[in-house]
């Protein structure tokens, strides 16, 4: 899984610089992210801007993140999601689930 | 024989070669002819299907019998109807009696099977071979 | 069954599906593991040889029998090995017996085998089945 | 076969706007070059930068129309080949037939 980390302070950026987010690496972006709570950083903003495919792995691996922030009172938002990403956000609904903006930026000055 | 396209693959039950069974899913897709759809839809669907139903057969496959290290994939064009059939090993399940997902309880899995009925038009599973087989379709209009 | 890696292809015999055959090849080429040699050139030349291997048997497909309107590839990996497969319904010829091309001649065809031979490791050529298929292989160091 | 015509004078531009050029579409490329023959236009560039591929039918069509265009004291060029496309060249020894250029502004200077 090839990720890009920064932290921003209100929260930390993780870039996932990979074409696809399925069961062959989602375990590692939810070891990813566990890592950071166990930091006790329970702010964080998945950026899935090169990311042209995820499938139903790949959305557990995020709700799976969402989940443990939440319960410790942190907040997982996402942006960057292509157009083929979002409808698969939409047909499994959780588009009403997670906070989604269109850019880093925007995401972080959410916090 | 007749003109039809049909391509079998057999591959070791790794979650490293789901990549490559999406793509060449989305290749056939690129390939049809006369669809009226939006293919690029059609691409990630195919791509999809087959990483879902592939991904449950390598969780689901028996992990001591050595003859359960391979997937075997079938992919047809017959009939304007795209065939996919993902056998495995296993002991297989019951779509009937599958609950659909609930959309207000936060599950990390579960989302599988729900989303291949969603983009296909037919989605059964039987046994076959001392195993299990999900067969699914896309007519192709 | 082993850890082996195949695919198994039928298509009808019509130079519309080089693409897909070809691009099949590639993705297969690019999911190889520790291959320590040029993998975009790994990936052309599979392609390619693919594309030569079907043209001819598409070329030299009897017309007149309705079971030659199918091509059928088989692409497999064993031993750190990729070998290619392409059957034919045609009588086949001697690989031994065709002249290596005059490059001073200036043809338009007479390219294709021996290019094939120029990229892969071992090509042979048999009957096979009432037919005749070439086989290329290509070791991964 | 989409292609892009333009008839520069000293000779006509024939872009290729293909990613293969192969056994499925190199006889209509051969059909096109005919086609300016006979209309007496013996100098042709095919520019081949879109392709991305290109296997022994194509070569093939491309060795016959520079054969039909010498055969009419014209000729015929090429250029903007992709490194593995010009490896095909060199391989076959095509490359000592054909005159091969950089892009069609220095093939063009060279009628
Ligand atoms: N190939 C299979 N063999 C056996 N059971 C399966 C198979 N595929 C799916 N199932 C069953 O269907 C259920 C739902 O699958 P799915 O929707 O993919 O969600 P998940 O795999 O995340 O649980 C699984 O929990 C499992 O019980
Ligand atoms: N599948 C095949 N069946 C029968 N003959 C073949 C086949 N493939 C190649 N050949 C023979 O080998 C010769 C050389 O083939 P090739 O190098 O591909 O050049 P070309 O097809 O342009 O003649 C052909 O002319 C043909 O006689």
């Amino acid at each position: 899984m090839n990720t890009q980390i920064e932290d921003k302070g209100a929260a930390v950026l993780i870039r996932v610089n990979e074409d696809r987010l399925d069961a062959h690496n989602s375990g590692e972006l939810k070891t990813q992210m566990l890592a950071f709570f166990d930091d006790g950083k329970n702010n964080l903003i998945i950026d899935l801007e090169p990311v042209r495919f995820v499938d139903s792995s790949g959305l557990g691996s995020l709700v799976s993140g969402f989940k443990n922030a939440s319960a410790r009172n942190g907040n997982l938002k996402l942006c960057g999601l292509q157009p083929q990403v979002r409808s698969m956000f939409e047909l499994t609904r959780l588009h009403r689930v997670f906070e989604i903006f269109p850019d880093e930026a925007e995401a972080l000055a959410s916090f | 024989m007749t003109d039809k396209f049909e391509i079998d693959i057999k591959v070791p039950n790794e979650t490293r070669y789901l990549a490559l069974i999406g793509k060449i899913g989305e290749d056939i897709s690129g390939t049809i002819e006369r669809y009226r759809g939006d293919r690029s839809e059609l691409a990630y669907q195919i791509n999809l299907v087959l990483t879902e139903a592939m991904s449950n057969a390598i969780l689901h496959a028996p992990k001591d019998n050595k003859n359960c290290r391979q997937i075997h994939i079938n992919i047809s064009i017959l009939n304007n109807n795209l065939h996919i059939k993902v056998y495995d090993q296993g002991k297989g399940f019951d779509l009937d009696t599958l609950p659909p997902p609930d959309f207000n309880e936060l599950k990390e899995g579960g989302r599988g099977i729900f989303i291949i009925q969603s983009v296909m038009d037919s989605v059964t599973c039987r046994k076959e071979g001392g195993g299990h087989v999900i067969e699914m379709i896309k007519y192709l209009p």
